[in-house]
């Protein structure tokens, strides 16, 4: 019997659940800033991620996806993405969507029902959110597609949860990015349930990460609440992507410490045990008990963003509950490059049944 | 005695009793265990049956559709739940091409009695692909069967009788009005036909045609039409595909008038068949058009606009009123 | 001068112009590159543009799509081939819920100008799910455009109109008539237009309304039926969605008959919508029912038994004759 | 950093090129015997194959897909299987289907475009050939899941081209079966063509086995010129499978000798080099030099056998050319259980245009 393939999978990790190092600094230019840019980022997020919930609560916003958790993996990506790279989402991405331009009440009105969410000119050539699971990881193998044609040194960069490595377009995605040696990145946050279903339930296999030895790509675990573990592995595998060297596959190791979304109820089937040991490890604390431990942040600092935080969120929040719904004609006006003749009157009607008095007048 | 309960509580209630008459019955899903579902139409069966009997699947819509069909082949009845219908086209090349075809394709050797169940429509200002009404693309479909019930009672006996049929079925949950009404329903195993359309409401001017959740907002404008002396005849069609025309034939011979209901855009909808089939059949009985009252011929709007796409009762009168003054 | 071509010849010279003309066409497919497609609608195309501009895609038909879309949104033309319309249903997750979508859903920050092309239907006596007919299933998809050419002129006017349409185009190829008859071609660059039907034949008594493959048994029996005195207009709808029920209605309000001929199974077809419509807005001018001549409401059978599935001209003359015998 | 996962994917290979036993033989009750009814099936392929290109050729059979070359496969997977295990096969096995019990002029029959070549009651419950590609890996899990649920000792098999590797299906279908442990083995046909796509276009990765990994089962590559080492690996699998210990997937490297189907022209693309070459390699030689070697069969058997192939293949095909097709009602009656009322006036008009004078007599 011959041995016609070896390969291993690593886990990469830099902060215990304390935030002492494990191991020295990786080579990044200016990383101590970067993490502290990182640092007010996830507390950002985690801010509103508290008022978009409060929101919706009181029926003020649709469903809404809670990041928390997570916050780790979107600041690392948005810290080591370039501008001219693409983001491509899943439908959790808020704090790299901030951090990439979007408005935050732009971000809020796409979770309040309204296209003009994702229309805001800041995000660039950046795709909205995704919600049918995985299909974006295959839009961003045509974004690197796109770009490998031109010869561009940039990339895409894709996010996708446990659950959506289970779906044929990531494993489709992963195959073509394989053999053609696109410029993606593919970052899994393995935040270890797929709505109820445990991400053993998902996959037999160790690691999420080996699914790229089937795709002939590069695959790897990190630390998912290790921001500076995110950013080495990230920093290499963008890099790479933009130099032609071909696409990473990274599994992060996270945890959602909330509902799936506000119309979920995790206690139903979420061993509350499992939760509190999450949250011993989680991502913001550690990297504050770093920061600290090397005098890169502190207690005043953290007290004033905080604040400043706080009053974004609630400014943008405001921002967002002023802005007038869309024109009834909105229906119809994006959907071609140009109206159809046979929409025209459908249009009309519409425009009349929202007036006072019509069918649809509120 | 039978106690009132929702739709969704009907489903339930049939998929239980499904399970019990015979343990060939297999859930298979996404987060349709434990969790028992995202609108617990399984809450509580995999307690009950067990993990063999109810399948918490990985997150592949292709997947769970081709499982189905393997194990339909099999023999069992395998009963499978799409979350929201906007997540069902990675299901279609295994149901189109092979649930729809096993039988034919063998001549009868193989058989394919698979149901596939998923909660759709909008109205209930859910995030993007979570509102839509694809029934069209099914009802196309020879080979399948496609039903869609209005009440907690057809809610019930329409998926025994689904559970029950040697063909595969599509069973579609108008999810506006899992929770929206109580109906008495006893449980007593008894399925619904799938082949005839349910006449809701007799009457004489004019029939109402529609399905799902919009029989609700067709009700109520026959209700309000009455009022003006309109007498309506409300026609639940149930069974999209194969369409039991006689019932609306017989129906629309009588009035004379027709307004068909839905929520799906309105061109190419399974509106247009039933449409075409009664004035190709029925012509010089028609005293006016066949109106259509329908969602846009565009993408259903996110939730803030989602009322203006959503055809209501108010729409239902117009329509009726105009056809009645035609002419 | 402009050389006779056939219509699979007329899609390879509109791909080729397209490239020339703009370096953002980019095909991709399995199989387009060294070999020319399965059916040479590629063919020379990777020698001429290189393998940035053809790309052989591995074997996955919902990634062809997925990379299309992405593809498109950063302004390349992707022009992606789908080699038969029966392996097309793994795209629909991406085309119905991305491509239809994009510009929409990013109020028009994004768009998706992809082009799917596919050769459909029967007559080729080819192997199981390689003659189906499914425009049906697209032609209902707002944001979608579902073009189909009737011979090789419009093939490639209407090609080169879909790679320049800012919309995301589904381009549906009659496999059929690819080599039955050569015409005529000149290698212009000029589109035809996405927004309305063409009158092959004017004619009094009947309209007969068809497209693709059909269009050649249609014209037949417009052929026959005049030795017989019968002045059929005969109408190529050519663009399925969004229809151009103007010139059709024009055509039936002059004729006050109509025919529609199509492969598609008939329940839930394009031909469904097309009757109801004139219906809704013609029928005081209907002197007799609206007829379809279509496929059965069955699986299209293997191809021993094809030719009874696929109507044909004998088909047609026998549904104007009892279109003109009514009432 | 730590290493989460090690992989190793192994080749098996018994046989060299001449037909020269490289190990020991493999620990299998009666092998010797087996090989030579394995031998006998392959000829019967062949000269199968033969007839049917030839009937093509004529336009008495329709499009055919020639399994020239993977012989050694279709034949070691009958072998290997019994009567009770579940064949769920793509379009290229039919040695394995005549062995399954299918009669000749039956399997022809469905090669001429007939339903009935797929109804055949010897099939018993093996699935008809599949035409959309990889979609049979589902089904084989479906097939699996049942017997996994019924807690029987039999097991799926099924069979996909390398190019059916690239396509979601494949892909879940290998998840799931990891992630349950379902009684299903996967043959990988790796005959290097996907029509004209090269084994290199399809993945980056070095073996197709490798996406074994991702889902968490084991994986294997195979020489597939060689039956005795198919021998090995499959009966090992499937038994395994049927025991409850999971499934496998096997990669079989062989090469496809003929056009991908009638309807191809393989010159276009493929250099005859390299065509020449993998006949060197080809399996019914091999495993003949094999058995000549060691006195399983002699010239005077190879003689007598190639005869009484070539007699059955013509009486199956005489068979085959003089079953008059099916009524044209059977169009309406095999495609629901009962016939829908709205079916009935639809069936009529198809049987009196079938009638003479009708429009579709022929
Ligand atoms: C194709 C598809 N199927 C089902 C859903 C419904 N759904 C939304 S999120 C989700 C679970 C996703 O889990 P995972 O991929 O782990 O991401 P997470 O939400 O945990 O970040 C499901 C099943 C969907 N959006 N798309
Ligand atoms: C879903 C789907 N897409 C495309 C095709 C057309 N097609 C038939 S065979 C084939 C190549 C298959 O290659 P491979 O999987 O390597 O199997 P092989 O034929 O070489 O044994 C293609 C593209 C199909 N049958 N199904
Ligand atoms: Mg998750
Ligand atoms: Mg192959």
């Amino acid at each position: 019997m011959d041995t016609v393939f070896k390969g291993e999978i690593h886990l990469t990790r830099y902060l215990d659940q304390q935030g002492k190092l494990l191991a020295p600094l990786p080579d990044i230019p200016e990383l101590p800033s970067r993490l502290v840019s990182c640092y007010r980022n996830m507390v950002l997020a985690r801010a509103l991620d508290s008022k978009a919930i409060a929101l919706q609560r009181t029926g003020q916003l649709g469903t809404f996806a809670s990041m928390l958790g997570a916050e780790a993996i979107d600041v690392s990506i948005g810290q080591c993405m370039k501008p001219e790279d693409v983001l491509i989402p899943y439908y959790r991405n808020h704090a790299c969507q901030l951090m990439r331009g979007l408005p935050i009440d732009q971000l809020l009105l796409y979770w309040g029902g309204d296209e003009r969410g994702s229309a805001h000119p800041a995000m660039g050539q950046d795709f909205p959110n995704c919600v049918p699971i995985a299909t974006q990881a295959l839009h961003a193998c045509g974004v690197a597609t796109a770009i490998k044609i031109r010869g561009e040194k940039r990339c895409a960069v894709t996010v996708i949860g446990d659950g959506g490595t289970s779906k044929g377009d990531f494993m489709e995605a992963l195959n073509v990015a394989g053999a053609w040696q696109l410029p993606v990145v593919f970052v899994v946050n393995n935040n270890q349930w797929a709505i109820s279903v445990p991400r053993v339930i998902q996959c037999g296999a160790q690691t999420l990460a080996q699914k790229a030895f089937g795709a002939g790509i590069r695959g790897e675990q990190v630390d998912g609440n290790d921001a500076i573990a995110l950013h080495q592995v990230l920093e290499l595998a963008l890099e790479r992507a933009r130099e032609g060297k071909g696409p990473s596959l990274i599994e992060a190791i996270s945890y959602r410490l909330a509902d799936h979304t506000t119309a979920d109820d995790a206690t139903r089937y979420r061993d509350n045990e499992e939760l509190k040991a999450a949250w011993e490890r989680e991502p913001v604390k550690r990297l504050r008990s770093y920061l600290h431990s090397e005098g890169l942040w502190d207690e005043e600092q953290e007290k004033c963003w905080q604040e400043e935080v706080n009053r974004m969120v609630q400014e943008a929040a405001d921002a967002y509950l002023a802005i007038p719904p869309q024109p009834v004609e909105s229906i119809f006006d994006h959907l071609y490059a140009e109206l159809p003749e046979r929409l025209r009157e459908q249009r009309e009607w519409a425009t009349v049944k929202a007036m006072p008095g019509g069918s649809h007048h509120e | 005695m039978s106690n009132a309960i929702t739709m969704v509580e009907a489903v339930n209630l049939a998929l239980g009793r499904a399970m019990s008459q015979d343990e060939k019955v297999v859930l298979l899903g996404e987060d349709i265990g434990t969790n028992g579902g995202v609108f617990r139409a399984t809450v509580d069966l995999k307690a009950k049956f067990g993990n063999k009997r109810v399948l918490d699947t990985p997150l592949a819509e292709t997947m769970i559709a081709g499982l189905a069909v393997g194990m339909a082949a099999q023999g069992l009845k395998a009963v499978a739940e799409i979350q929201f219908m906007g997540f069902i086209f990675p299901t279609m090349e295994h149901i189109v091409g092979h649930a729809a075809r096993l039988r034919n394709r063998t001549r009868g050797r193989l058989s394919c009695p698979l149901v596939l169940r998923a909660p759709y429509g909008g109205g209930i200002h859910a995030p993007e692909h979570h509102s839509e009404s694809t029934e069209a693309l099914f009802a196309h479909i020879p080979g399948l069967r496609v039903v869609i019930p209005s009440s907690p009672a057809r809610a019930y006996g329409l998926l025994l009788a689904a559970i029950d049929c040697p063909d595969p079925v599509l069973f579609l949950e108008p999810k506006r009005i899992y929770r929206a009404s109580k109906q008495p329903v006893e449980d007593n195993g008894v399925p619904l036909p799938l082949d005839t359309c349910f006449t809701l409401r007799e009457g004489d001017d004019i029939t109402l045609i529609s399905w799902g959740a919009m029989i609700s907002e067709t009700l109520q404008a026959a209700d309000r039409l009455a009022d003006e002396g309109v007498s309506c005849e409300v026609i639940d069609v149930a069974t999209l595909n194969p369409l039991d025309l006689d019932t609306m034939l017989a129906s629309v011979t009588k009035t004379g008038r027709c307004v068909i209901v839905h929520e799906a855009p309105k061109s190419g909808a399974v509106g247009a068949e039933i449409a075409a089939s009664l004035s190709e059949r029925g012509l010089l009985e028609l005293r006016a058009p066949i109106a259509r009252v329908a969602g846009y011929d565009t993408v259903m709007p996110y939730y803030r606009l989602e009322n203006h796409y959503m055809p209501n009762s108010a729409d239902v009168i117009d329509a009726v009123r105009q056809t009645l003054e035609f002419a």
